[in-house]
């Protein structure tokens, strides 16, 4: 029989206002097992838990009942005040007779009985409960970053800085991502490249950081701090410790005709190529599709130029593995493919373009070396229309687009009016727009400016069909604010496509157990106060796997990323959570249903030698849970059919226990 | 190949050529379009109340009637084939419709969209295969340079009639590949030609089919082909381009299989 | 003297730690107030909730008992409210098999930001359970004293 | 809904064609591919928005829904699957419904055939505009 103690808070009068304090104090006195009960002003000050410690120690108790506010609130300091006189943290209960009773209770009987019938249910469950002891799991401190945009290297930067090392997995050649593509930023309109270039080199510098590039996760096994990881480096033909960069190759190679997809297609380039001039790793890779010698044995052109023999045609994919303590996603997005919006003409007209396309227009790296052209006969364009929100802000039942806003598409499309506008005078530039939307530093201020001091055209409503006829698109628009449709003939039509989450990234969230949402972003562990941390433990999230962002925010978000796998990297052990399911060996069927069900799987199960009647030993397959991985959640506990599974803190018992005591009233 | 087949009223009477130029294309082909032996008018147009029952009986009883002979429907007007089209997938999804279509209709097996309904051109596509067609065609139309015509009815709503892409549809371009002809892509090939309105509003059925074949002719069409009695009757009266012939798609199949 | 008692349900409230049991604070500490009759049990998941439980409570003497837990979608543990959702699905059938109203048993989705939908719901439920009167067909006479 | 000053007319239209109007957020991308545009005095999403605030009787006095080509461009490209053709057909066919509305009536018919024009079209005339 456990001997326990019960204590009532006051809170001041926030509960003894409403309950009697004493006569809950007198009640619980007769309860089974209670050798102390007692009622005090405000048990979470440092005299209220000395009183606790005292009782403790002189009634010699063995569980303790706090009659307080909500668990949520002082669980742990009361949890804590035990553990230092030795009691077992988890031998303490909450009866939550503030925010469940006195605050929303003003009939004192009432209110006091209903205190009385709480504290009753947390005597219950503390007979049952048992000393629980967390356990420790170390920790490698190497972290993970998949994905090397401007997300995954801010992320592995910081984490570099603190002295972890990191590692970047990047499915391309070369780091840099979508930023990379981009000419200028807003609302700057600094250069892209000015900002990106010189934090890629210091990636490639920095000694703590290792640049698995042209590599896919393949696998994923273990837990925080523990995580093991298959990195299968695909072949690229070209040995990366003697490839000097030169680029030689990327000019003698004779097959010209690769669509180049750094330029959006817009351009070609060689079947070994440098993705760009300031790639890291600066190390060519030949496109086994297009190559000659890899499809018919005859070429080797590229070999032969080769002065550091860095040429391999035997190259095969190597997988590496790696053990790491935390992992940090960092997937990025892709722009949608506008081939289901063909109103806008996009898949038969070549001057219908995407934004990032316009991008690559406008580079001076890009197709046409900044000069910006109509693709289709490479003429200076004088009407510019932008369409808005194209796949951005569906309904969730229209399968063409996404339901969600895209975030960065006012600004940039406010950004290319406005480049636009100033390079090239002579234009006309409209903008269809649902909403402009600028929540940003800066942001609103810029948007103004394309209209005041650029005169961009916006017009509020959309455009319902783009016709190609005699060299013109001619638009077919609403404009709401005057009631008309506008008919404009346009030289070039930009669409501002929605952001999806790369396509990778299902897998990847698969193999770290991570959760999505329907769209497939990254679910954050908490909305608000966890937003880069995921709700398993040890993976973390950057950038626009998370939800569409601009760069700022990407930035911000990859460096408390960075912050928060620092923290988990510092420690030497992991505490865990000590409620965590447990399996009685004795009574598992090995059916397998708990290990369906759990969301982290924690649950294995193996072979295990057992003892029959008659001195004979039998096999039996049993499920046995992995306490670092578990996270309590209990879904095994309830899909047990053999009541083998309980969680521990919450068993079958206590709750039930719980459920007696508040029906026996 | 054995299909139910639908004409509906205009094959009939002003549409015959779409008609005739069909059976007898499907004839050299080896498809067998059976005539539903009493079929009626489908309306012409769908009506999209949920409490419109009795407009949409007439496509229920051919549907019955096609499940009941164990085969799918072929129809071969657009209006026809969206009307029929539509009501079954009503009948494949709206409980309620099917309640009151059936308790009214008292059929011997009550009728639960179990029928296929495909266009002939779905016939040419999916069940003899275009590349088959073109082993077929023995007068091909090389050099022609064809323009199709989709129009409204043919692809929307696109999640029920299903056919094809319905802002950048290929089905009809395939086709005429597959006759031989080139064909010409341009953007107002699914746009309305306002056919409905040409009694109502003659002015505005000629600006929109004269939209349509101003883009077809600038992109070098020299002839345009339709599924649709009614678009053709407006875009031949309408459209304001004689120079460029407004035909059934029948029409140059029968040419290229020789048997027009 | 007399003892003429008005019924007042016995109705036991499953709420889980992140969302529901959150959301009822957030009712407590915005003063929403909603009746006594209400016990709350805090469970870490609405998947930790065995039906069992549920029908131990009504072996028990409960007039009615609710199940609250996390948005379909925003479960902590990822899924274990959808596994709760299936569960519970199968018990009310059987319940209903059994002959038991329907309206004694109750899942609700609560997040932690909705005090007010808490109070709401447990009104809501403490009216319904009120009507119906007292569980006779599925108290189990010989655990009374 | 004090928005709405014909809540039960409204209710019963969009009731039977499934149309929910509360879903537009008023892009103007029907508008904007209406190919009846310059034939209507109000416009496809002046159709919704003018539903959602009750004003059936005056859109059912307008010549505006007799306009509409019933090609379904609207429904196709509208992002939030609002279908503005059916609210058109919806509010023509409660005109047609109510006795005498009807808009094409049999003996106008001979005036306007020619000998060319197919079958379908005085079907379908008929079918929209009259009982």
């Amino acid at each position: 029989m456990q001997r326990i103690g019960v204590f009532i808070c006051h809170c001041g009068t926030n509960i003894a206002a409403t309950v009697d304090v004493k006569a809950v104090a007198e009640a619980l006195s007769h309860e089974p097992g209670v050798v102390f009960s007692t009622d005090y002003q405000y048990m979470c000050s440092e005299s209220g838990q000395t009183l606790m410690r005292e009782a403790i120690r002189e009634h010699k108790l063995t569980g303790v009942v706090v009659c307080s506010c909500s668990p949520r609130m002082h669980e742990a300091t009361f949890r804590k005040a035990a553990e230092k006189e030795g009691l077992n943290p988890y031998m303490v209960e909450i009866a939550n007779i503030r925010e469940q009773v006195s605050w929303i209770h003003k009939d004192m009987k009432e209110a006091t009985e209903k205190a009385v019938i709480l504290g009753r249910a947390a005597i219950a469950k503390v007979h049952l409960n048992k000393p629980l002891k967390a356990g420790e799991s170390p920790v490698t401190k190497r972290a993970l970053v998949i994905g090397g945009g401007i997300a995954g290297i801010q992320t592995a930067l910081d984490i570099a800085e603190a002295g972890f090392e990191v590692d970047i997995v990047e499915k391309e050649p070369t780091i840099g991502g979508k930023m990379a593509q981009i000419d200028k930023t807003f609302p700057t309109l600094d250069c892209a490249a000015y900002i990106l270039t010189p934090k890629m080199v210091d990636v490639a510098q920095n000694e703590k950081i290792k640049i698995f590039s042209y590599s896919e996760v393949e696998a994923v096994k273990g837990f925080v701090g523990n995580f093991k990881v298959s990195i299968r480096k695909k072949a690229r033909y070209v040995i990366e410790d003697k490839c000097t960069g030169c680029g030689l190759c990327t000019e003698k190679c004779p097959q010209k005709k690769v669509p180049n997809p750094f330029n959006m297609n817009l351009d070609t380039r060689r079947a070994i190529y440098i993705p760009f001039a300031q790639a890291v790793p600066k190390v060519a890779a030949i496109d086994a599709d297009y190559c000659t010698m890899l499809k018919t044995g005859k070429c080797g052109v590229c070999s032969k130029i080769c002065a550091a023999g860095a040429i391999d045609y035997q190259q095969k994919d190597e997988i590496v593995e790696r053990e790491y303590g935390a992992i940090v996603a960092a997937t990025g997005f892709n722009p949608l493919k506008p081939d289901k919006y063909n109103e806008y003409g996009y898949s038969t007209c070549p001057d219908v373009v995407t934004s990032l396309e316009l991008e690559r227009l406008m580079n001076a790296a890009g197709p046409t070396a900044g000069t910006l052209l109509r693709p289709s006969d490479k003429t200076h364009p004088h009407t510019l229309v932008f369409v808005q929100c194209v796949g951005s802000r569906c309904d969730a039942e229209n399968e063409k687009g996404k339901p969600y806003c895209s975030k960065i598409c006012c600004m940039y499309t406010a950004k290319h009016a406005m480049l636009i506008r100033e390079k090239y005078p002579d234009t006309e530039v409209y903008v269809f727009y649902i909403d402009v939307r600028t929540p940003g530093k800066n942001f609103d201020e810029f948007y103004r400016r394309a209209v005041e001091q650029y005169g961009v055209h916006y017009i509020k409503g959309q455009v319902g069909k783009v016709v190609e006829e005699n060299g013109k698109l001619k638009v077919q628009a609403s404009d709401l604010l005057s009631g008309e449709q506008l008919h404009i003939d346009a030289d070039m039509v930009v669409l501002a496509t929605a952001v999806e989450p790369d396509k990778s990234a299902r897998g990847i969230a698969t193999m770290l157990t991570a959760s999505m949402d329907t769209n497939d972003f990254f679910t954050e562990a908490h909305a608000k106060l966890r937003p880069v941390e995921s709700p398993t433990a040890g993976i973390f999230l950057s950038g626009v796997c998370q939800g569409p962002k601009d760069i700022p925010e990407t930035v911000s978000q990859a460096s408390a990323a960075a912050a928060k796998v620092i923290g988990l990297l510092a420690k030497d052990k992991l505490t865990c959570n000590p409620c965590v399911a447990n399996s009685d060996e004795m009574l598992c069927n090995g059916c397998s249903s708990c290990e369906k069900v759990c969301p982290y799987g924690a649950i294995t199960y193996s072979d295990k030698e057992f003892r029959g009647p008659n001195r004979t030993t039998l096999i039996r397959r049993v499920a046995s849970v992995n306490e670092a991985v578990c996270q309590g959640c209990g879904a095994c506990t309830v899909a047990c059919p053999s009541g083998a599974m309980d969680l521990k803190g919450f068993s079958n018992r206590q709750i039930m226990a719980e459920v007696d005591a508040i029906c026996k009233m | 190949m054995k299909f139910s087949y639908y004409p509906g009223c205009t094959l009939k009477t002003k549409g015959k050529d779409l008609d005739t130029y069909a059976r007898a294309s499907a004839e050299a082909l080896g498809v067998e379009l059976a005539e539903l032996p009493e079929w009626q008018c489908c309306g012409a147009v769908y009506p999209m109340a949920k409490d419109e029952i009795a407009t949409k009986l007439s496509a229920v009883r051919a549907l019955a009637n096609a499940r009941d002979l164990d085969t799918e429907l072929v129809t071969l007007c657009s209006a026809c084939h969206n009307v029929i089209k539509q009501v079954n997938n009503d009948m494949k999804t709206d409980a309620d419709i099917v309640l009151r279509v059936n308790n009214y209709l008292k059929l011997d097996t009550p009728y639960n969209g179990e029928t296929n309904v495909l266009h002939f051109l779905e016939v040419l596509r999916d069940r003899v295969g275009f590349d088959e067609l073109k082993k077929k065609v023995v007068n091909p139309l090389t050099g022609r340079k064809i323009a199709a015509y989709y129009g409204c009815l043919l692809l929307r709503p696109s999640k029920v009639m299903a056919m094809d892409d319905p802002e950048n549809p290929t089905i009809l371009e395939d086709f005429i590949r597959a006759i031989g002809a080139e064909p010409v892509i341009y953007a107002m090939r699914n746009e309305c030609c306002g056919g409905y309105v040409t009694i109502e509003n003659p002015g505005e059925a000629k600006r929109r089919s004269n939209a349509v074949l101003d883009n077809a002719a600038s992109k070098g069409a020299d002839t345009v082909v339709t599924a649709c009695p009614l678009c053709l009757y407006n875009l031949k009266k309408n459209g304001g381009h004689d120079d460029l012939p407004v035909v059934y798609f029948t029409e140059l199949l029968a040419e290229a299989l020789g048997v027009k | 003297m007399q003892d003429v008692k008005e019924f007042r349900p016995k109705i036991v409230a499953f709420c889980c730690n992140w969302c529901s049991y959150a959301g009822a604070d957030l009712a407590g500490s915005a003063r929403l107030s909603y009746p006594a009759d209400v016990k709350i049990i805090r469970v870490p998941c609405s998947c930790r909730v065995n039906p069992m439980f549920i029908l131990r409570a009504f072996q028990r003497g409960a007039d009615g008992v609710i199940m609250a837990g996390c948005h379909p979608g925003d479960c902590h543990y990822t899924s274990g409210n959808y596994f709760a959702r299936r569960r519970m699905t199968l018990l009310f059938s059987m319940l209903d098999y059994l002959g038991i109203e329907r309206e004694r048993t109750r899942v609700e989705w609560i997040s932690a930001a909705e005090g007010a939908k808490f109070s709401k719901t447990m009104n809501e439920f403490v009216d319904t359970i009120t009507a119906l009167g007292e569980n006779k067909r599925l108290e189990d006479l010989r655990c009374k004293k | 809904m004090s928005h709405n000053k014909n809540a039960a007319k409204v209710e019963q239209i969009l009731r039977s064609y499934g149309v929910d109007v509360r879903k537009c957020m008023r892009c103007g991308k029907c508008t904007a591919t209406c190919p009846a545009f310059d034939a209507m005095e109000y416009h496809p999403h002046q159709f919704i928005y003018m539903v959602e605030r009750g004003e059936v009787d005056k859109l059912a006095a307008s010549p505006s829904i007799w306009h509409c080509l019933s090609c379904f461009a609207c429904m196709e490209r509208c992002p939030r699957q609002v279908e503005p053709a059916k609210l058109i057909e919806a509010v023509r066919v409660a005109v047609v419904r109510e006795k005498g509305q009807n808009h094409l009536k049999p003996e106008d018919v001979p005036a306007l055939l020619d000998e060319d024009l197919p079958q379908q079209a005085i079907t379908s005339a008929f079918r929209k505009y009259s009982k």
